[in-house]
């Protein structure tokens, strides 16, 4: 509709009360999830009844009741206690493992996309080869060079996951360059990286930060496959992911063990997914 | 041409959303379309010229609301059921839009698009919409019809989309076509031949025509009626002649005033102040008041009715006739943060 | 001397061991879900027991080993006897014995099977038979090993898998330049001795055996062995999924049960969840040597050692780990080993005794080391957990490091670990395959420990060839002694094999050194 | 109003597609869009100069070329003089400085994410035109010169109508204190009602500030109004070019009489139904032998074919590029 | 379109050189060796000495690249080293299984996420909409090998509507046995295509042609599927292409779970039996299927959009 496209009303400003009412309801519930959890992560001692390494023999594999909401595990753990203090070390695996590709990737990207022409093309194939690769393998393969842990997880899925959002940025920056905002810039005498890191970025990083909040999601995911393989977290410390793989053999005997922290994972991932998607609404109003 | 009106409008009202958030687009539009005519819907961006074309056929997006009366061939398109409409759509009235690229399927040969209309609302078989679809495009002064049906949208120029798209519309013989803004995409020395087209198919075929455009140069060119709209509302309505020459509306004479003239070569031009309000905040009152040089506070507090303003016209404007006595417009005594001057 | 010659009575027992007293019925495929599948199918030049557990369906040997691991008896040989002075063996080849291609075994085929299995190029296997000086056949059904020293493993020796007797003829017309090339392309669809013959490989996936026409021995009901018409292997990496598998019927039986299962499944009325006793014994080994990489090593001190036994709780771990099923070892070699000791379980948990020793030793305060853990192997990473909540209250601070295979192993060899959690098997029914990777320095420097101690080795040494029953336990039990005094592990605990089958399935069993044994199995409809 | 302070001289741009790697084996040259084919111009000091054509008359490009947005194939651009394509480090930025382009879109002009005042602040900044702590004062000058209010300052871009962002360019046009303007397709996008306040305010900005202007638009009525030369392009080429009054009382060339047949009047009296020029512009990585216009010209005749007119004299100040002296009424010129 | 398919074939040069490099270095540096891997805790040095000789394990690196590139150039791939196999002939019995299995949960992946993303999108921001997308986000946001597990147990072990596991015989047979990994494997990509794909549909609900398709007065049927769905999937195809090197690579814990000898388990078993000729043979074979799979990706949509190949 031609009509309604461009309204030639200026929008109303925006006032600090009018911010919150204007936010999308999916971001509220996002970050609604995510703050709780960041909190019971930084906080995990004051949320845990119980010490997450304590063994109890007298009550092994109990299932959940009022001294232990989340019942216990094979050596009595509490798996309440369990899946709080795994929060701290699942949103550090969230983070750790993407922000190094968010950062350097969206650098790289921004370059590649202004610059264009031979770097471009070079950078092609590299995505093309990485692309190409299967991701988990890659990943499993490059954890088993530097050992399992977190660290080398996050190495390795540092060295794969740039690729994700040089692509991505490199794209909207290609489609950014072309607007006339950046050529307004140039005939001002703005020097390139001014335009790129001042002007470009900013408007082309909206995609990357909606998509490093799946990535997010998906990193506790990866984490958790990589527990399964033994790979990741290593133990005694309580990590989603190797809690649901722990408690695999119990399933049909004690379903608590993994059942809830599953349960943390689906939460997460969709207070991610919910974020990401109001992100995205809540930084597209600006165009 | 004859007087036979085909198609009635009255108190067409288009909304959408619900509750405090409800924005009327078009509010209470009535106007007639008599056979052979065309008829031009002039105003600016959000004054719901287009809105109303669709409101038309209720062509609108989801959670729209269209109500009030489009009485067609004896039956309120507004009330109709949706198999009943599909019928009027596309067969009796065609639509053609601004932009022929994005208007018509990139990724559909062009044949398909039209034959898809023919199949809808004829009962061609293959070999004849085949046929048909070739006689249009020939219609419509596209060269080389037979290969080009062939061809996609993206292999032709701008000016041939245009056409393209008229051919569509023209499959299944309307007898009235909804244009909107059908040229403003274009140069205009394209524009010119669209033009030229669309009035030798109004004489061919006998349609009658609804143009929406902001340009009243077009309008100047091709209406024989026109109503410019303002806010959702129009504010006059008459032929094209009378109106360009002695605007009864406040609004009319400032969009007049802002169209460069010969002779007025680098000096100012006699613009109206302030932007369009937007729909969540339509001024009571006469919707123009604020950037109206004429305003009074009967303006500011009572909307004007559209009434008889002269042989054949209506305007909405409680001072009409000190409109149709200036010759240019005069700045409101409240302009805020500048003149024109 | 001492006569071993055992009655074909002895077999009926093998075959009916775990069975009930019903009839046994003939027919049909018994589908059995395995964790890996096999690699390579020859019995010399194999190296893991993917390959080793099943071999013996394919292959069969001169002598068997007893239902309980620590007895040997008649195989394709229907006698055999020791010379008085131990210095040679004689066999008696049963009659009309046959490959599965049906063509004659012969006297020939043997010495060609059992010089190649002891031929030092050969595989990793070929110290078994070490001692063999010659392999000769006097007429065409005896067998005559002359030793170049007494041996007293020998007889068990040829109960193991690579002394497999297979057919030279089909062998060397196999495809090949070498005879490794041939042994790869033989192995792919062997002939063979056993009462089965592999009829079809599905790497990875399936591998079907069909029963041998040909096998020589009887069943219960007279007719000629195997019961079933054949076995399918089905290769199911996830306990979970193997599990499923077996409940949803789609399996008869399933090995290598977690333990945390074992006791769902024995209340499951349609599952016959069998514990078959075994060698299998689970320890922690230690890296006992002065530094690691240059670094102090606190474990090189004995008190450190002991305290560290001490402080490990075995009924707990055998509670949490094993889910009762294990049992607490007496000595560093399982119970079902020939000459093993039984003086109680070792070390019994005694924190205070254990902080003693700490105290006593040269680090009072504690240490920090770390622990090798198979990747993903719940199982280890159980025991790993609760040894580090145990030790941690003696100071010692454990880091647990999950690996993977191939690194565990270099990282072993080459003596960099500092702990590992480690499990054994034998491979012969006699206690001197264990003794000389565990406690003779010789062989892998006592578990890649470095621990050494002159008496063992002189000992063990001594024992290799000696056949006097008596003074070879004596030597034993002080081998054992000294290993479980000072020695460089903590031992768990020893679990039977937890295998789970289906209601209806009878006589299948696998016996202590691991060989899965489906020849005396059947079906019930 | 004689020494031309901007010139184009011979001045030709093209684009090239890149080539796929299948063409590059069967050395197939790259296809090539050829934007402006030798145009030459001058642009005197004070003056507004109207460059008028249709889309893909390389107009825009042309205005790029002349604020160095795009490096010129062939010819050159001097300012003052001095060929743009040379100047470098200091000068270019006096030059980026003292040449100023305002741009179409009144949507994508504008950085979105940031406020006027960090828009116009890094123009000052980045030029050294005020102390830093002159920086918010020159703004709510600056905002008062377009006609906003000063509120506008801590306003992000897409808080405005698009009549307010074409002020918000113009400010950052302006903040830096230039000599010549150049506007491409200034107030295309916007409303008739809107376009009107910002072809005023920038004739009333000329005056006061004694700016050059180069008002690229295809809206002829507009440049009409505003100019007071006119130059008319046509597939990269400029066709004709004259003062104002002179081009649109009596123009010489086909293609700018046919363009201003086209535009619709708003006289209703003056309605013909006879089309204004036939077909439609020849590709421009295609081009036409001889005239450029010849497919489309109503006055055709062999000479078109084959060779191209150069601009003559029609006049003081007047020239066109056509066989015809004055085509439609005298023969060849 | 040839023109389009050589170059994107050229194209595969540089990127297989760049794969071939970096496993073959990648499989150097991990840590342990085949023999290792092979001979576990008993073996003794002179087995270990052996069987690295009968590698060529005990040469120097270089001289093991050069043998490495020259066994890619004669096509000739080597033996595997725990399966005694040519790793050609495993590649061939395993890459078509995770073939079968990728393949599989491509379409039920777009069978679940276009028509749920149909209705999610014309039921914007309402229930059904807010339903769709957080039973997509719930499959999205859980392991792969609990799912797996879950769908096991509850179609496999208590339903037995499907077998738990294994890969049959019989390409119907393997077709059956393949279902449910499919769809644990599809769960995470449906939901991925259905966000996708239901943004994609509400741009297009917006577009002008879509106007004029209703405007035509078609049957609302034939709008939905030639106007809206054929341009929504245009841009969720590249999405499309690119997830198939994720589900190959997701292939591996599916694989594992369910008992199916493919080829992701083959890998990860070949990296854990430091299976040199297969880890590289078998990554290259992954990366040509993959970028075949983007080959394809490119050209279904050029043919869905005739733009593309301007």
């Amino acid at each position: 509709m031609t009509d309604t496209a461009r309204p030639e009303t200026p929008v109303p400003s925006r006032g600090r009360a009018g911010l919150l009412s204007r936010l999308p309801r999916t971001f509220m519930f996002g970050v609604l999830i995510l703050g709780t959890l960041v909190l019971i992560a930084i906080f995990p001692e004051f949320f845990a009844p119980y010490d997450p390494l304590a063994f109890d023999y007298s009550a092994v594999l109990q299932p959940p009741s009022a001294a232990h909401p989340f019942g216990t595990d094979n050596f009595g753990r509490d798996v309440l206690s369990r899946v709080i203090h795994a929060s701290t070390i699942n949103l550090q695996i969230a983070i750790f493992a993407t922000i190094t590709p968010f950062v350097f990737g969206t650098l790289l990207g921004a370059v590649v996309g202004y610059v264009g022409g031979i770097a471009e093309t070079i950078f092609g194939r590299v995505v093309d080869a990485v692309i190409t690769f299967p991701f988990l393998v890659l990943v499993i393969a490059i954890v088993s060079v530097l050992g399992p842990g977190l660290v080398n997880m996050y190495i390795a899925v540092g060295l794969v996951g740039w690729v994700f959002y040089a692509r991505i940025i490199a794209a909207e920056v290609k489609v950014q360059k072309r607007l006339d905002y950046a050529d307004a810039g140039r005939a001002m005498g703005y020097t390139h990286t001014r335009i790129v890191f001042r002007h470009l970025l900013p408007n082309s990083v909206t995609p990357a930060i909606v998509y490093w909040m799946t990535d997010m999601a998906l990193a506790i995911l990866l984490g958790s496959s990589l527990g399964y393989l033994g790979l990741g977290a290593q133990p005694p410390a309580a990590e989603w992911g190797v809690q649901i793989a722990e408690g695999k053999n119990f399933m049909a005997t004690a379903w608590w063990i993994s059942v809830f922290p599953g349960i943390a994972i689906v939460i997460t991932g969709l207070g991610f997914s919910l974020l990401g998607d109001g992100l995205a609404d809540l930084l597209r109003t600006r165009k | 041409m004859s007087s036979e009106t085909v198609l009635s409008v009255r108190g067409l009202t288009a909304s959408f959303g619900q509750g405090d958030r409800k924005l009327t687009a078009v509010n209470g539009v009535s106007f007639d379309v008599r056979k052979g005519e065309v008829l031009g819907l002039v105003g600016e961006s959000g004054s719901g010229k287009s809105v109303t074309l669709r409101a038309l056929t209720r062509l609108l997006p989801e959670g729209a609301e269209v109500t009030g009366q489009v009485m067609w061939r004896g039956r309120d398109l507004v009330s109709l059921p949706p198999a009943a409409l599909r019928q009027v759509r596309g067969g009796q009235i065609s639509m053609i839009f601004q932009e022929p690229m994005t208007a018509l399927n990139p990724v559909l040969p062009v044949r398909v698009q039209i034959e898809e209309n023919l199949r809808a609302h004829t009962g061609l078989d293959a070999a004849g919409r085949k046929a048909r679809s070739r006689e249009l495009l020939d219609l419509v002064g596209i060269p080389d019809a037979a290969r080009r049906l062939n061809e996609y949208p993206h292999q032709f120029s701008g000016g041939m989309r245009q056409r393209v798209m008229i051919a569509i519309a023209l499959a299944s013989d309307p007898d009235l076509l909804l244009a909107d803004e059908p040229t403003t995409a274009l140069d205009v020395t394209i524009q010119d031949q669209i033009l030229n087209l669309i009035l030798d198919l109004r004489d061919e075929l006998g349609m009658s025509v609804v143009f929406v455009t902001h340009d009243l140069g077009v309008v100047a060119q091709i209406c024989d009626r026109m109503a410019v709209m303002y806010a959702g509302r129009i504010a006059e309505e008459g032929p094209v002649a009378d109106v360009l020459a002695q605007p009864h509306h406040a609004y009319t004479l400032g969009l007049l005033g802002s169209v460069p003239h010969a002779g007025g070569e680098r000096r100012p031009l006699h613009s109206i102040e302030g932007t369009p309000p937007g729909l969540a905040a339509i001024p009571p009152g006469c919707a123009f008041n604020p950037r109206c040089g004429f305003a009074t506070s009967e303006c500011r507090q009572t909307l004007p009715q559209l009434v008889p303003s002269g042989p054949a016209r209506q305007a909405a404007c409680h001072h009409r006739d000190r409109v149709a006595d200036e010759t240019t417009v005069p700045i409101p005594r409240a302009a805020g943060s500048g003149g024109g001057r | 001397m001492k006569n071993l010659t055992l009655t074909a009575a002895c077999i009926a027992a093998l075959m009916t061991a775990g069975t009930s007293a019903v009839g046994q019925e003939r027919g049909g495929v018994m589908t059995y879900g395995r964790y890996a599948d096999s690699l390579f199918l020859d019995p010399v030049l194999n190296d893991a027991n993917v390959d080793i557990w099943i071999l013996s369906n394919m292959y069969d040997t001169l002598l068997l080993p007893s239902a309980d691991g620590k007895s040997v008896e008649p195989g394709l040989a229907s006698e055999w006897s020791v010379a008085d002075d131990a210095m040679s063996v004689t066999l008696t080849l049963r009659d009309g014995i046959m490959f599965s291609d049906g063509s004659p075994i012969t006297v020939e085929d043997v010495i060609w099977s059992l010089d190649r299995a002891r031929n030092p190029d050969n595989g990793i296997w070929n110290f078994l038979l070490a001692s063999v000086d010659t392999v000769t056949a006097p007429d065409d059904k005896t067998i005559m090993l002359t030793l170049k020293q007494p041996d007293p493993a020998i007889v068990a020796a040829l109960t193991v898998f690579n002394s497999a007797i297979m057919p030279q003829k089909a062998f060397e017309e196999s495809e090949g330049e070498t005879m490794a090339e041939k042994a790869e392309n033989f192995g792919t669809h062997p002939i063979g001795s056993g009462a089965f013959v592999l009829e079809s490989w599905d790497r990875g996936a399936t591998m079907k055996l069909v029963r041998n026409e040909y096998y020589w021995a009887d069943g219960e009901d007279g007719e000629k062995l195997p019961y079933l018409d054949g076995v399918t292997f089905e290769v199911i990496p996830d306990d979970a999924t193997r599990i499923l598998r077996l409940q949803s019927g789609e399996l008869d039986g399933a090995e290598l049960i977690p333990f945390a299962r074992v006791a769902e499944l024995q209340s499951d009325p349609s599952i016959n969840m069998e514990l078959f006793p075994s060698t299998r014994v689970q320890y922690i080994t230690m890296n006992v040597r002065e530094d690691i990489a240059g670094e102090d090593n606190p474990l090189s001190d004995p008190n450190v050692r002991e305290a560290m036994n001490y402080a490990a709780n075995k009924q707990a771990i055998i509670q949490t780990v094993t889910f009762g099923v294990g049992k607490p070892m007496t000595t560093f070699m399982s119970s079902a080993t020939p000459l093993a000791t039984d003086n109680g379980p070792l070390y019994p948990y005694d924190l205070e005794k254990a902080k003693g020793l700490m105290a006593e030793s040269e680090y009072p305060d504690g240490f920090t080391t770390s622990i090798l853990v198979l990747a993903g192997n719940q199982d280890e990473i159980g025991i790993a957990t609760a040894l580090q909540q145990m030790w941690s209250q003696i100071g010692i601070n454990m880091e647990i490091q999950q690996v993977d295979n191939a690194t565990r192993t270099e990282q072993y060899r080459e003596g960099l670990f500092k702990m590992r959690v480690a499990a054994w098997t034998n491979d012969i029914a006699d206690p001197g395959q264990i003794t000389s990777y565990f406690a003779y320095s010789p062989t892998i420097d006592a578990l890649h420990s470095g621990w050494k101690s002159e008496e063992v080795d002189e000992l063990y040494e001594a024992s290799q060839s000696e056949v006097d029953e008596a003074k070879r336990g004596e030597q034993y039990a002080r081998i054992q002694e000294i290993f479980n005094t000072t020695g460089p592990t903590v031992p768990l605990y020893e679990t039977p094999y937890p295998v789970a089958l289906q209601e209806g399935v009878h006589g299948f069993v696998q016996i202590p050194l691991g060989n899965n044994i489906f020849r005396g199995a059947w079906l019930e409809d | 109003m004689t020494t031309p302070l901007l010139t184009a001289e011979a001045v030709s741009k093209d684009f090239l597609f890149a080539r796929t790697i299948a063409e590059r084996f069967t050395g197939r040259p790259a296809r090539t869009v050829h934007a402006l084919n030798g145009v030459s111009l001058e642009v005197r000091r004070g003056e507004t100069l109207g460059i008028v054509g249709e889309s893909g008359c390389g107009k825009s490009t042309l205005a790029r070329c002349l604020v160095r947005l795009h490096e010129c194939d062939a010819g050159r651009v001097t300012f003052e003089g001095a060929d743009i394509a040379m100047l470098s480090g200091a000068d270019r930025r006096a030059f980026n400085r003292r040449v100023q382009m305002i741009f179409q879109d009144p949507y994508s002009s504008l950085n979105p994410r940031m406020t006027v005042r960090q828009i116009l602040a890094e123009a000052l900044s980045v030029h050294g035109m005020v102390p830093r702590d002159r920086v918010d004062d020159r703004i709510a000058e600056l905002l008062t010169l377009v006609r906003l209010p000063q509120d506008a300052a801590t306003k992000y871009p897409h808080e405005f109508s698009g009549g307010q962002r074409q002020r918000i360019g113009i400010a950052r046009a302006l903040s830096v204190e230039p000599e010549v303007l150049v506007a491409d397709e200034l107030v295309s996008a916007l409303d008739v009602s809107v376009q009107a306040q910002v072809v005023n305010l920038l004739l009333e900005l000329q005056e006061r500030l004694e700016l050059t202007l180069v008002f690229v638009a295809h809206d002829l009525r507009l440049v009409r109004h505003i100019s007071h030369r006119v130059a008319v392009m046509y597939l990269g080429q400029v066709v004709e070019v004259a003062p104002t009054e002179e081009l649109f009382e009596r123009p010489r060339h086909p293609y700018t009489q046919a363009l201003l047949k086209a535009a619709p009047s708003l006289d209703p009296s003056t309605r013909t139904r006879k089309v204004a020029a036939k077909g439609e512009l020849p590709s421009p990585s295609n081009l036409p032998s001889g005239c450029l216009f010849h497919t489309r010209c109503p006055h055709v005749f062999d000479r078109c074919r084959s060779d191209a007119p150069g601009l003559t004299s029609r006049g003081p100040g007047h020239v066109a590029a056509c066989h015809l002296a004055n085509p439609g009424i005298e023969g060849p010129a | 379109m040839p023109e389009f398919i050589a170059r994107r074939l050229l194209q595969l040069i540089p990127t297989l050189i760049f794969i071939l490099v970096v496993v073959f270095a990648l499989v150097r540096l991990l840590p342990g060796d085949p023999a290792s891997a092979i001979l576990g805790d008993r073996a003794i040095d002179a087995d270990v000495e052996r069987i690295n000789r009968e590698l060529g394990l005990d040469k120097p690196i270089p001289v093991q690249f050069w043998v490495f590139v020259k066994s890619f150039a004669t096509g000739n791939l080597g033996n595997s080293i725990t399966l005694k196999l040519p790793v050609s002939q495993l590649i061939a019995d395993r890459l078509p299984i995770t073939m079968l299995l990728t393949f599989m949960a491509a379409v039920i992946s777009l069978l679940m996420a276009v028509p749920l993303a149909f209705v999610a999108a014309l039921k914007r921001d309402r229930p059904p909409d807010s339903i769709i997308r957080g039973g997509f986000q719930v499959g999205l946001s859980m392991p792969v090998f609990y799912v797996g597990l879950i769908l096991l147990t509850i179609f496999g072990a208590k339903l037995r509507w499907f077998p738990v596991g294994g890969y049959g015989d019989g390409f119907l047979d393997h077709v059956y046995h393949l279902f449910l990994p499919a769809v644990t494997l599809a769960l995470s990509l449906s939901a991925i295509l259905m966000r996708n794909l239901r943004a994609a549909i509400i741009g297009v609900l917006d577009a002008d042609y879509v106007s004029f398709a209703q405007s035509k007065g078609l049957a609302t049927r034939l709008i939905l599927y030639r106007h809206i769905l054929r341009n929504a999937l245009i841009s969720t195809l590249a999405l499309f292409g690119l997830s198939i090197g994720t589900l190959l690579g997701g292939a591996v814990i599916t694989e594992t779970v369910f008992a199916i000898p493919g080829a992701g388990r083959l890998m990860v078993d070949s990296i854990y039996g430091r299976d040199y000729p297969v880890v590289q043979g078998l990554t290259v074979a992954l990366a040509v299927l993959v970028s075949v799979t983007f080959l394809l990706t490119d050209l279904l949509q050029a043919w869905l959009d005739p733009r593309m190949t301007k």
